[in-house]
Protein backbone atom coordinates (compact mmCIF):
# COMPACT_ATOMS: atom_id res chain seq x y z
CA UNK A 1 0.00 0.00 0.00
CA UNK A 2 2.95 2.10 -0.17
CA UNK A 3 1.80 3.56 -4.21
CA UNK A 4 1.25 7.06 -4.15
CA UNK A 5 -1.58 9.22 -5.72
CA UNK A 6 -0.58 12.57 -7.50
CA UNK A 7 -2.76 14.67 -8.41
CA UNK A 8 -1.82 18.31 -10.13
CA UNK A 9 -4.12 21.50 -10.22
CA UNK A 10 -3.80 25.04 -11.50
CA UNK A 11 -2.48 26.75 -8.56
CA UNK A 12 -6.31 29.13 -7.83
CA UNK A 13 -9.21 28.65 -5.70
CA UNK A 14 -11.12 27.06 -7.83
CA UNK A 15 -9.82 23.86 -7.52
CA UNK A 16 -9.33 23.46 -3.56
CA UNK A 17 -12.43 21.77 -3.62
CA UNK A 18 -10.94 18.62 -5.78
CA UNK A 19 -7.75 18.91 -4.35
CA UNK A 20 -9.33 18.56 -1.08
CA UNK A 21 -11.96 15.59 -1.81
CA UNK A 22 -8.63 13.50 -2.91
CA UNK A 23 -6.83 14.29 0.05
CA UNK A 24 -9.62 12.88 2.27
CA UNK A 25 -10.02 9.67 0.02
CA UNK A 26 -6.03 9.38 0.65
CA UNK A 27 -6.73 9.96 4.27
CA UNK A 28 -9.70 7.90 4.25
CA UNK A 29 -7.18 5.04 2.74
CA UNK A 30 -5.01 5.19 6.28
CA UNK A 31 -7.36 5.89 8.69
CA UNK A 32 -10.04 2.91 7.14
CA UNK A 33 -13.17 5.23 7.50
CA UNK A 34 -14.92 3.50 4.53
CA UNK A 35 -13.98 5.06 0.89
CA UNK A 36 -17.14 3.44 -0.65
CA UNK A 37 -19.55 4.05 1.69
CA UNK A 38 -22.52 2.07 0.12
CA UNK A 39 -25.26 4.37 1.69
CA UNK A 40 -23.95 7.07 -0.62
CA UNK A 41 -21.25 6.54 -2.66
CA UNK A 42 -19.83 10.26 -2.78
CA UNK A 43 -20.66 10.63 1.22
CA UNK A 44 -17.70 12.35 2.47
CA UNK A 45 -18.04 13.93 5.61
CA UNK A 46 -14.87 14.53 7.60
CA UNK A 47 -15.48 12.94 10.94
CA UNK A 48 -12.46 10.57 11.88
CA UNK A 49 -9.52 12.17 14.01
CA UNK A 50 -7.23 11.33 11.66
CA UNK A 51 -9.07 12.76 8.52
CA UNK A 52 -9.91 15.74 10.41
CA UNK A 53 -6.21 16.55 10.84
CA UNK A 54 -5.32 15.78 7.81
CA UNK A 55 -8.19 18.05 5.87
CA UNK A 56 -7.64 20.54 8.22
CA UNK A 57 -4.18 20.88 7.68
CA UNK A 58 -4.41 20.53 4.02
CA UNK A 59 -6.92 22.87 3.46
CA UNK A 60 -4.68 25.93 5.41
CA UNK A 61 -1.44 24.74 3.15
CA UNK A 62 -3.77 24.91 -0.29
CA UNK A 63 -5.38 28.15 0.89
CA UNK A 64 -1.84 29.90 1.44
CA UNK A 65 -0.60 28.72 -1.83
CA UNK A 66 -3.48 29.99 -3.94
CA UNK A 67 -3.33 33.34 -1.93
CA UNK A 68 0.35 33.68 -0.70
CA UNK A 69 2.64 31.86 -3.18
CA UNK A 70 0.38 32.58 -6.45
CA UNK A 71 -0.98 35.84 -5.00
CA UNK A 72 -4.85 35.01 -6.18
CA UNK A 73 -3.49 34.93 -9.57
CA UNK A 74 -2.66 31.40 -10.78
CA UNK A 75 -0.37 31.24 -13.09
CA UNK A 76 1.39 27.67 -12.19
CA UNK A 77 0.53 24.48 -11.13
CA UNK A 78 0.30 22.89 -7.29
CA UNK A 79 1.48 19.17 -7.36
CA UNK A 80 0.15 17.37 -4.69
CA UNK A 81 1.82 13.70 -3.99
CA UNK A 82 -0.29 11.98 -1.37
CA UNK A 83 1.72 8.26 -0.13
CA UNK A 84 -0.49 6.47 2.51
CA UNK A 85 0.82 3.84 4.53
CA UNK A 86 -0.50 1.32 7.10
CA UNK A 87 0.47 3.55 9.71
CA UNK A 88 0.73 7.21 7.99
CA UNK A 89 -0.18 9.63 5.27
CA UNK A 90 2.49 11.84 3.64
CA UNK A 91 1.93 14.62 1.27
CA UNK A 92 3.63 16.37 -0.22
CA UNK A 93 3.09 19.77 -1.83
CA UNK A 94 4.80 21.84 -4.75
CA UNK A 95 4.26 25.10 -5.82
CA UNK A 96 6.35 27.18 -8.41
CA UNK A 97 5.13 30.38 -6.78
CA UNK A 98 7.34 32.72 -4.26
CA UNK A 99 8.56 31.48 -1.35
CA UNK A 100 9.09 33.08 1.93
CA UNK A 101 10.36 32.54 4.74
CA UNK A 102 8.68 29.98 7.22
CA UNK A 103 10.32 30.52 10.97
CA UNK A 104 9.45 34.75 9.99
CA UNK A 105 5.94 33.29 10.97
CA UNK A 106 4.79 34.89 14.66
CA UNK A 107 2.98 32.34 17.11
CA UNK A 108 -0.17 32.53 17.84
CA UNK A 109 -0.38 34.25 21.25
CA UNK A 110 -0.37 31.69 24.06
CA UNK A 111 -3.69 33.02 26.00
CA UNK A 112 -6.64 33.71 24.29
CA UNK A 113 -9.42 35.87 25.67
CA UNK A 114 -12.17 37.65 23.85
CA UNK A 115 -10.10 40.43 22.73
CA UNK A 116 -7.09 38.84 22.08
CA UNK A 117 -8.69 36.47 19.19
CA UNK A 118 -7.34 36.42 16.53
CA UNK A 119 -8.48 37.21 12.72
CA UNK A 120 -5.89 36.08 10.98
CA UNK A 121 -2.72 34.25 11.09
CA UNK A 122 -4.11 30.63 12.36
CA UNK A 123 -3.21 28.74 9.08
CA UNK A 124 0.47 27.62 9.61
CA UNK A 125 -0.40 27.35 12.93
CA UNK A 126 -3.43 24.63 12.45
CA UNK A 127 -0.88 22.80 9.93
CA UNK A 128 1.20 22.07 12.44
CA UNK A 129 -0.38 21.38 15.44
CA UNK A 130 -2.84 19.14 13.24
CA UNK A 131 -0.13 17.43 11.64
CA UNK A 132 2.62 15.10 13.53
CA UNK A 133 5.47 17.19 11.24
CA UNK A 134 5.14 19.88 8.38
CA UNK A 135 8.61 21.11 6.85
CA UNK A 136 9.00 23.70 3.98
CA UNK A 137 11.61 24.15 2.30
CA UNK A 138 11.56 27.26 0.10
CA UNK A 139 12.32 26.32 -4.39
CA UNK A 140 11.54 26.56 -6.79
CA UNK A 141 9.65 24.19 -6.95
CA UNK A 142 8.55 24.85 -2.93
CA UNK A 143 8.26 22.23 -1.43
CA UNK A 144 5.89 21.30 1.87
CA UNK A 145 5.72 18.00 3.36
CA UNK A 146 3.30 17.20 6.05
CA UNK A 147 3.18 13.99 7.58
CA UNK A 148 0.68 12.66 9.65
CA UNK A 149 0.83 9.12 11.39
CA UNK A 150 -2.50 7.04 12.65
CA UNK A 151 -2.70 7.04 16.11
CA UNK A 152 -3.15 3.85 18.13
CA UNK A 153 -4.19 5.14 21.48
CA UNK A 154 -8.14 6.65 21.67
CA UNK A 155 -8.35 10.16 21.04
CA UNK A 156 -4.79 10.68 20.27
CA UNK A 157 -4.88 11.79 16.54
CA UNK A 158 -6.37 15.14 16.46
CA UNK A 159 -4.29 18.18 17.30
CA UNK A 160 -1.38 18.00 20.16
CA UNK A 161 -2.10 21.36 21.22
CA UNK B 1 -27.87 28.93 -2.29
CA UNK B 2 -26.22 30.34 0.56
CA UNK B 3 -24.20 28.59 2.86
CA UNK B 4 -26.10 30.29 5.63
CA UNK B 5 -29.17 31.65 6.98
CA UNK B 6 -30.24 34.57 9.05
CA UNK B 7 -33.84 34.83 10.52
CA UNK B 8 -34.55 38.57 12.99
CA UNK B 9 -36.64 38.12 15.76
CA UNK B 10 -36.93 41.17 18.16
CA UNK B 11 -34.16 41.03 20.46
CA UNK B 12 -32.23 38.22 19.14
CA UNK B 13 -30.89 37.72 15.61
CA UNK B 14 -30.24 34.35 14.53
CA UNK B 15 -27.19 32.68 12.35
CA UNK B 16 -27.18 28.94 11.06
CA UNK B 17 -24.19 28.02 9.04
CA UNK B 18 -24.31 25.26 6.89
CA UNK B 19 -21.73 22.81 4.84
CA UNK B 20 -18.20 24.11 4.52
CA UNK B 21 -17.11 27.82 5.95
CA UNK B 22 -13.87 28.24 4.21
CA UNK B 23 -11.91 30.89 1.50
CA UNK B 24 -14.35 30.87 -1.41
CA UNK B 25 -17.85 30.40 0.90
CA UNK B 26 -16.65 33.00 4.05
CA UNK B 27 -16.04 36.20 1.86
CA UNK B 28 -20.45 36.25 1.43
CA UNK B 29 -20.75 35.43 5.06
CA UNK B 30 -18.89 38.53 5.70
CA UNK B 31 -20.78 40.72 3.89
CA UNK B 32 -23.97 39.52 6.03
CA UNK B 33 -21.60 39.83 9.01
CA UNK B 34 -21.51 43.38 8.69
CA UNK B 35 -25.28 43.98 7.74
CA UNK B 36 -25.92 42.17 11.16
CA UNK B 37 -23.56 44.24 12.85
CA UNK B 38 -25.07 47.31 11.61
CA UNK B 39 -28.06 46.69 13.06
CA UNK B 40 -26.22 46.77 16.15
CA UNK B 41 -27.93 43.38 18.07
CA UNK B 42 -28.48 42.75 21.62
CA UNK B 43 -28.25 39.29 21.23
CA UNK B 44 -26.70 36.72 18.16
CA UNK B 45 -27.42 33.40 18.06
CA UNK B 46 -24.94 31.09 16.11
CA UNK B 47 -26.34 26.96 15.31
CA UNK B 48 -23.36 25.68 13.67
CA UNK B 49 -24.68 22.16 13.71
CA UNK B 50 -25.38 21.77 9.90
CA UNK B 51 -21.45 23.34 9.33
CA UNK B 52 -19.26 19.98 8.09
CA UNK B 53 -16.41 21.86 7.76
CA UNK B 54 -14.00 25.36 8.80
CA UNK B 55 -10.78 26.60 7.77
CA UNK B 56 -8.68 29.55 9.01
CA UNK B 57 -11.21 31.91 6.65
CA UNK B 58 -14.21 31.11 8.22
CA UNK B 59 -12.92 31.41 11.92
CA UNK B 60 -12.11 34.80 11.31
CA UNK B 61 -15.40 35.72 10.06
CA UNK B 62 -16.86 34.30 13.39
CA UNK B 63 -14.20 35.95 15.19
CA UNK B 64 -15.15 39.12 13.84
CA UNK B 65 -19.02 38.86 14.18
CA UNK B 66 -18.14 37.67 18.01
CA UNK B 67 -15.64 41.08 18.39
CA UNK B 68 -18.15 43.35 16.48
CA UNK B 69 -21.51 41.81 18.60
CA UNK B 70 -19.50 42.13 21.73
CA UNK B 71 -17.64 45.82 20.88
CA UNK B 72 -21.41 47.13 20.60
CA UNK B 73 -22.23 45.75 23.85
CA UNK B 74 -24.44 43.04 22.79
CA UNK B 75 -24.14 39.36 23.38
CA UNK B 76 -22.89 35.92 21.10
CA UNK B 77 -24.08 32.63 22.25
CA UNK B 78 -22.47 29.67 19.49
CA UNK B 79 -23.78 26.30 19.56
CA UNK B 80 -23.96 23.07 17.75
CA UNK B 81 -20.33 22.93 16.86
CA UNK B 82 -18.97 19.36 16.21
CA UNK B 83 -16.48 16.92 14.27
CA UNK B 84 -14.12 18.77 12.33
CA UNK B 85 -14.89 22.59 13.36
CA UNK B 86 -14.86 21.48 16.90
CA UNK B 87 -11.78 19.93 16.61
CA UNK B 88 -10.38 23.53 14.90
CA UNK B 89 -11.80 25.73 17.57
CA UNK B 90 -10.44 23.32 20.31
CA UNK B 91 -6.82 23.35 18.60
CA UNK B 92 -7.38 27.60 18.43
CA UNK B 93 -8.50 27.40 22.47
CA UNK B 94 -11.54 28.89 21.13
CA UNK B 95 -13.68 26.70 22.93
CA UNK B 96 -13.49 28.66 26.37
CA UNK B 97 -14.11 32.12 25.44
CA UNK B 98 -17.08 30.72 22.52
CA UNK B 99 -18.50 28.50 25.52
CA UNK B 100 -18.25 25.55 23.18
CA UNK C 1 -10.66 27.74 -18.14
CA UNK C 2 -7.97 25.38 -20.46
CA UNK C 3 -5.90 24.16 -17.24
CA UNK C 4 -5.93 21.11 -16.74
CA UNK C 5 -5.97 18.62 -13.88
CA UNK C 6 -4.24 15.29 -13.43
CA UNK C 7 -4.32 12.79 -11.25
CA UNK C 8 -2.16 9.37 -11.48
CA UNK C 9 -3.70 6.74 -9.36
CA UNK C 10 -2.24 3.01 -9.19
CA UNK C 11 -4.05 0.82 -11.16
CA UNK C 12 -6.31 -1.11 -9.15
CA UNK C 13 -9.79 -0.83 -8.32
CA UNK C 14 -9.04 0.45 -4.87
CA UNK C 15 -8.03 4.12 -6.22
CA UNK C 16 -11.39 3.75 -8.50
CA UNK C 17 -13.57 5.91 -5.83
CA UNK C 18 -10.71 8.75 -6.14
CA UNK C 19 -10.06 8.73 -9.40
CA UNK C 20 -14.53 8.55 -10.09
CA UNK C 21 -14.58 11.39 -7.47
CA UNK C 22 -12.39 13.62 -9.89
CA UNK C 23 -13.91 13.37 -12.37
CA UNK C 24 -17.35 13.94 -11.17
CA UNK C 25 -15.59 16.99 -10.13
CA UNK C 26 -13.60 18.06 -13.35
CA UNK C 27 -17.32 17.56 -14.93
CA UNK C 28 -18.82 19.61 -12.81
CA UNK C 29 -16.65 22.66 -13.39
CA UNK C 30 -17.69 22.38 -16.80
CA UNK C 31 -21.41 21.70 -16.39
CA UNK C 32 -22.04 24.38 -13.34
CA UNK C 33 -23.61 22.05 -11.23
CA UNK C 34 -22.26 23.15 -8.02
CA UNK C 35 -18.97 22.24 -7.15
CA UNK C 36 -19.10 23.63 -3.33
CA UNK C 37 -22.77 22.74 -2.39
CA UNK C 38 -22.81 25.09 0.92
CA UNK C 39 -25.36 22.32 2.39
CA UNK C 40 -22.97 19.83 2.08
CA UNK C 41 -19.46 20.37 1.02
CA UNK C 42 -18.83 16.76 -0.05
CA UNK C 43 -21.95 16.06 -1.71
CA UNK C 44 -21.56 14.30 -4.21
CA UNK C 45 -24.36 12.68 -6.52
CA UNK C 46 -24.86 12.60 -9.82
CA UNK C 47 -27.38 14.28 -11.37
CA UNK C 48 -26.84 16.61 -14.04
CA UNK C 49 -27.00 14.61 -17.38
CA UNK C 50 -23.29 16.15 -18.64
CA UNK C 51 -21.96 14.45 -15.51
CA UNK C 52 -24.17 11.37 -15.49
CA UNK C 53 -22.19 10.65 -19.02
CA UNK C 54 -19.00 11.23 -17.82
CA UNK C 55 -19.05 9.41 -15.35
CA UNK C 56 -20.63 6.63 -16.29
CA UNK C 57 -18.04 6.39 -19.34
CA UNK C 58 -15.34 7.06 -17.27
CA UNK C 59 -15.81 4.06 -14.57
CA UNK C 60 -16.11 1.59 -17.60
CA UNK C 61 -13.08 2.79 -18.82
CA UNK C 62 -11.07 2.66 -15.43
CA UNK C 63 -12.58 -0.88 -14.95
CA UNK C 64 -11.69 -2.19 -18.23
CA UNK C 65 -8.13 -1.06 -17.60
CA UNK C 66 -7.16 -2.39 -13.89
CA UNK C 67 -9.47 -5.48 -15.19
CA UNK C 68 -8.40 -6.30 -18.82
CA UNK C 69 -5.26 -4.08 -19.14
CA UNK C 70 -3.62 -4.36 -15.61
CA UNK C 71 -5.45 -8.33 -14.97
CA UNK C 72 -6.51 -7.30 -11.50
CA UNK C 73 -2.91 -7.47 -10.78
CA UNK C 74 -2.12 -3.56 -10.70
CA UNK C 75 1.72 -3.57 -11.41
CA UNK C 76 1.40 0.28 -13.13
CA UNK C 77 0.00 3.71 -12.88
CA UNK C 78 -2.92 4.49 -14.34
CA UNK C 79 -2.43 8.50 -15.24
CA UNK C 80 -5.81 10.81 -15.87
CA UNK C 81 -5.66 14.48 -17.27
CA UNK C 82 -8.95 16.17 -17.83
CA UNK C 83 -9.02 19.44 -19.25
CA UNK C 84 -12.41 21.45 -18.68
CA UNK C 85 -13.19 24.26 -20.99
CA UNK C 86 -16.40 26.57 -21.20
CA UNK C 87 -18.38 23.95 -24.08
CA UNK C 88 -16.69 20.61 -22.94
CA UNK C 89 -14.43 17.91 -20.51
CA UNK C 90 -11.75 16.04 -23.03
CA UNK C 91 -10.29 13.04 -20.72
CA UNK C 92 -7.07 11.14 -21.39
CA UNK C 93 -6.37 8.17 -19.79
CA UNK C 94 -2.90 6.34 -20.07
CA UNK C 95 -2.12 2.99 -18.64
CA UNK C 96 1.19 0.77 -18.93
CA UNK C 97 -0.89 -2.40 -19.27
CA UNK C 98 -1.92 -4.95 -22.38
CA UNK C 99 -2.79 -3.00 -25.70
CA UNK C 100 -5.78 -4.63 -27.41
CA UNK C 101 -7.59 -4.51 -30.38
CA UNK C 102 -10.99 -1.79 -29.80
CA UNK C 103 -12.15 -2.64 -33.52
CA UNK C 104 -12.89 -6.78 -31.96
CA UNK C 105 -15.14 -5.87 -29.53
CA UNK C 106 -18.50 -7.27 -30.95
CA UNK C 107 -21.51 -5.06 -30.47
CA UNK C 108 -24.46 -5.56 -28.46
CA UNK C 109 -27.63 -7.36 -29.98
CA UNK C 110 -29.58 -4.38 -31.60
CA UNK C 111 -33.16 -5.64 -30.12
CA UNK C 112 -33.23 -6.58 -26.87
CA UNK C 113 -35.43 -8.80 -25.14
CA UNK C 114 -35.78 -10.98 -21.96
CA UNK C 115 -33.37 -13.70 -23.24
CA UNK C 116 -30.85 -11.55 -25.18
CA UNK C 117 -30.15 -9.25 -22.04
CA UNK C 118 -26.47 -9.00 -22.10
CA UNK C 119 -24.13 -9.97 -18.70
CA UNK C 120 -20.94 -8.61 -19.97
CA UNK C 121 -19.36 -6.99 -23.06
CA UNK C 122 -21.56 -3.80 -22.09
CA UNK C 123 -18.76 -1.18 -20.96
CA UNK C 124 -17.29 -0.01 -24.30
CA UNK C 125 -21.04 0.46 -25.31
CA UNK C 126 -22.06 2.60 -22.21
CA UNK C 127 -18.75 4.65 -22.77
CA UNK C 128 -19.13 5.66 -26.83
CA UNK C 129 -22.67 5.65 -26.48
CA UNK C 130 -22.32 8.33 -23.48
CA UNK C 131 -19.76 10.40 -24.67
CA UNK C 132 -19.50 12.79 -28.36
CA UNK C 133 -16.44 10.75 -28.83
CA UNK C 134 -14.11 7.65 -27.57
CA UNK C 135 -10.69 6.76 -29.05
CA UNK C 136 -8.23 4.20 -28.15
CA UNK C 137 -4.68 4.31 -28.91
CA UNK C 138 -2.92 1.41 -28.22
CA UNK C 139 0.23 1.95 -26.56
CA UNK C 140 2.43 2.54 -24.51
CA UNK C 141 1.40 3.73 -23.12
CA UNK C 142 -2.34 2.57 -24.35
CA UNK C 143 -4.56 6.24 -24.34
CA UNK C 144 -8.14 6.47 -24.34
CA UNK C 145 -9.48 10.16 -25.32
CA UNK C 146 -12.88 10.81 -23.24
CA UNK C 147 -14.69 14.24 -25.23
CA UNK C 148 -17.94 14.93 -24.18
CA UNK C 149 -19.45 18.55 -25.25
CA UNK C 150 -21.82 20.45 -23.25
CA UNK C 151 -25.40 20.71 -24.88
CA UNK C 152 -27.51 23.64 -25.37
CA UNK C 153 -30.86 22.46 -26.26
CA UNK C 154 -32.57 20.70 -23.53
CA UNK C 155 -32.46 16.47 -22.86
CA UNK C 156 -29.64 16.21 -25.06
CA UNK C 157 -26.92 15.41 -23.41
CA UNK C 158 -27.33 11.48 -22.30
CA UNK C 159 -26.57 8.89 -24.58
CA UNK C 160 -27.40 9.23 -28.40
CA UNK C 161 -28.92 5.51 -28.34
CA UNK D 1 -22.81 -2.07 5.81
CA UNK D 2 -24.01 -3.57 2.92
CA UNK D 3 -24.67 -1.73 -0.45
CA UNK D 4 -28.60 -4.01 -0.38
CA UNK D 5 -30.64 -5.17 2.07
CA UNK D 6 -33.47 -8.57 1.89
CA UNK D 7 -36.38 -9.02 3.15
CA UNK D 8 -38.64 -11.99 2.79
CA UNK D 9 -42.07 -12.41 2.96
CA UNK D 10 -44.00 -15.16 2.08
CA UNK D 11 -44.32 -15.25 -1.92
CA UNK D 12 -42.08 -12.61 -2.02
CA UNK D 13 -38.67 -11.05 -2.12
CA UNK D 14 -37.85 -8.04 -1.25
CA UNK D 15 -34.36 -6.66 -2.73
CA UNK D 16 -33.53 -2.49 -2.15
CA UNK D 17 -30.00 -1.52 -3.65
CA UNK D 18 -28.15 1.62 -2.42
CA UNK D 19 -25.32 3.82 -2.91
CA UNK D 20 -23.20 2.55 -5.95
CA UNK D 21 -23.44 -0.99 -7.48
CA UNK D 22 -20.38 -1.07 -9.56
CA UNK D 23 -17.72 -3.61 -9.84
CA UNK D 24 -16.50 -3.48 -6.10
CA UNK D 25 -19.86 -3.93 -4.83
CA UNK D 26 -21.69 -6.20 -6.99
CA UNK D 27 -19.74 -9.53 -6.18
CA UNK D 28 -21.21 -9.20 -2.71
CA UNK D 29 -24.78 -8.48 -4.43
CA UNK D 30 -23.82 -11.33 -6.93
CA UNK D 31 -23.75 -13.70 -4.07
CA UNK D 32 -27.18 -12.89 -2.18
CA UNK D 33 -28.26 -12.96 -6.11
CA UNK D 34 -27.37 -16.95 -5.90
CA UNK D 35 -28.95 -17.72 -2.36
CA UNK D 36 -31.93 -15.61 -3.75
CA UNK D 37 -32.36 -17.77 -6.69
CA UNK D 38 -31.68 -21.09 -5.07
CA UNK D 39 -34.81 -20.35 -2.89
CA UNK D 40 -36.81 -20.63 -5.98
CA UNK D 41 -38.72 -17.41 -5.64
CA UNK D 42 -42.14 -16.77 -7.24
CA UNK D 43 -41.71 -13.19 -6.56
CA UNK D 44 -38.89 -10.71 -6.50
CA UNK D 45 -39.20 -6.67 -5.66
CA UNK D 46 -36.20 -4.78 -7.05
CA UNK D 47 -36.55 -1.32 -4.89
CA UNK D 48 -33.66 0.85 -6.81
CA UNK D 49 -34.96 3.98 -5.05
CA UNK D 50 -31.97 4.61 -3.04
CA UNK D 51 -29.52 3.62 -5.96
CA UNK D 52 -26.96 6.45 -6.97
CA UNK D 53 -24.41 4.58 -9.41
CA UNK D 54 -24.37 1.83 -11.68
CA UNK D 55 -21.83 0.45 -13.83
CA UNK D 56 -22.03 -2.36 -16.09
CA UNK D 57 -20.55 -5.11 -13.53
CA UNK D 58 -23.57 -3.57 -11.65
CA UNK D 59 -26.25 -3.94 -14.24
CA UNK D 60 -24.70 -7.54 -14.71
CA UNK D 61 -26.05 -8.98 -11.57
CA UNK D 62 -29.14 -7.82 -12.32
CA UNK D 63 -29.49 -8.93 -15.21
CA UNK D 64 -28.32 -12.20 -13.70
CA UNK D 65 -31.10 -12.13 -10.82
CA UNK D 66 -34.14 -11.34 -13.61
CA UNK D 67 -32.99 -14.54 -15.88
CA UNK D 68 -32.65 -16.69 -13.26
CA UNK D 69 -35.77 -15.37 -11.63
CA UNK D 70 -38.01 -15.58 -14.76
CA UNK D 71 -35.96 -18.84 -15.49
CA UNK D 72 -37.40 -20.38 -12.56
CA UNK D 73 -40.92 -19.08 -13.59
CA UNK D 74 -40.74 -16.52 -11.19
CA UNK D 75 -41.40 -12.61 -11.67
CA UNK D 76 -39.47 -9.42 -11.02
CA UNK D 77 -40.57 -6.13 -10.39
CA UNK D 78 -37.94 -3.49 -10.66
CA UNK D 79 -38.75 0.00 -9.33
CA UNK D 80 -37.35 3.24 -7.94
CA UNK D 81 -34.83 4.01 -11.20
CA UNK D 82 -33.52 7.51 -11.37
CA UNK D 83 -30.96 10.16 -12.55
CA UNK D 84 -27.29 7.69 -13.54
CA UNK D 85 -28.94 4.37 -13.44
CA UNK D 86 -32.24 5.20 -14.97
CA UNK D 87 -29.78 6.70 -17.81
CA UNK D 88 -27.77 3.72 -18.12
CA UNK D 89 -30.80 1.26 -18.57
CA UNK D 90 -32.46 3.36 -21.33
CA UNK D 91 -28.77 3.68 -22.63
CA UNK D 92 -29.11 -0.44 -22.55
CA UNK D 93 -32.56 -0.09 -23.64
CA UNK D 94 -33.26 -2.14 -20.74
CA UNK D 95 -35.74 0.12 -19.60
CA UNK D 96 -38.43 -1.86 -21.34
CA UNK D 97 -37.95 -5.20 -20.49
CA UNK D 98 -37.50 -4.28 -16.94
CA UNK D 99 -41.04 -1.87 -17.36
CA UNK D 100 -38.80 1.23 -16.42
N1 LIG E 1 2.66 29.15 0.78
C1 LIG E 1 3.06 30.37 1.15
N2 LIG E 1 3.77 31.13 0.32
C2 LIG E 1 4.16 32.36 0.69
N3 LIG E 1 3.91 32.90 1.88
C3 LIG E 1 3.21 32.20 2.78
C4 LIG E 1 2.74 30.90 2.45
N4 LIG E 1 2.09 30.43 3.53
C5 LIG E 1 2.13 31.37 4.47
N5 LIG E 1 2.80 32.46 4.02
C6 LIG E 1 3.08 33.66 4.82
O1 LIG E 1 2.94 33.34 6.19
C7 LIG E 1 1.94 34.16 6.81
C8 LIG E 1 1.16 33.37 7.85
O2 LIG E 1 0.34 32.40 7.23
P1 LIG E 1 -0.92 31.82 7.98
O3 LIG E 1 -0.49 31.34 9.32
O4 LIG E 1 -1.57 30.81 7.12
O5 LIG E 1 -1.88 33.06 8.20
P2 LIG E 1 -2.61 33.99 7.11
O6 LIG E 1 -2.57 33.28 5.80
O7 LIG E 1 -3.99 34.16 7.66
O8 LIG E 1 -1.81 35.28 7.11
C9 LIG E 1 1.08 34.68 5.65
O9 LIG E 1 0.49 35.91 5.95
C10 LIG E 1 2.11 34.79 4.54
O10 LIG E 1 2.82 36.00 4.65
N1 LIG F 1 -8.52 -1.26 -21.40
C1 LIG F 1 -8.56 -2.47 -21.97
N2 LIG F 1 -7.44 -3.19 -22.11
C2 LIG F 1 -7.48 -4.39 -22.67
N3 LIG F 1 -8.60 -4.96 -23.12
C3 LIG F 1 -9.75 -4.31 -23.01
C4 LIG F 1 -9.80 -3.03 -22.42
N4 LIG F 1 -11.08 -2.61 -22.45
C5 LIG F 1 -11.79 -3.58 -23.03
N5 LIG F 1 -11.02 -4.62 -23.37
C6 LIG F 1 -11.46 -5.83 -24.09
O1 LIG F 1 -12.71 -5.53 -24.70
C7 LIG F 1 -13.73 -6.42 -24.23
C8 LIG F 1 -15.07 -5.68 -24.14
O2 LIG F 1 -15.04 -4.73 -23.07
P1 LIG F 1 -16.39 -4.25 -22.43
O3 LIG F 1 -17.28 -3.78 -23.51
O4 LIG F 1 -16.06 -3.25 -21.39
O5 LIG F 1 -17.04 -5.51 -21.76
P2 LIG F 1 -16.50 -6.47 -20.60
O6 LIG F 1 -15.42 -5.73 -19.89
O7 LIG F 1 -17.71 -6.72 -19.76
O8 LIG F 1 -16.01 -7.70 -21.28
C9 LIG F 1 -13.22 -6.94 -22.92
O9 LIG F 1 -13.75 -8.19 -22.60
C10 LIG F 1 -11.73 -6.99 -23.14
O10 LIG F 1 -11.37 -8.17 -23.84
Amino acid sequence: MTASIRLTVPGTLRYRGIAVRVVAEAARLVSGSSMNDPDDPFANDVRHPFDTAVVSAFMEIFNNIAIHAYKRKGGGAIDIVMTPSERDLVIEVRDHGQAFDIDEVAPLPPDLDEHSLPEGGMGIHIAKTMLDDLTYQPGPPNLWRLCKRLATGPHADVGRS
Amino acid sequence: MLPFEVSKNPGETKLTIRGSLDINTAPALAEEIDKILATKPAKVEVDLGPLDLIDSSGVAALVKLYKGVRGGGGNVRISGARDQPLAIFKLLRMDKVFNL
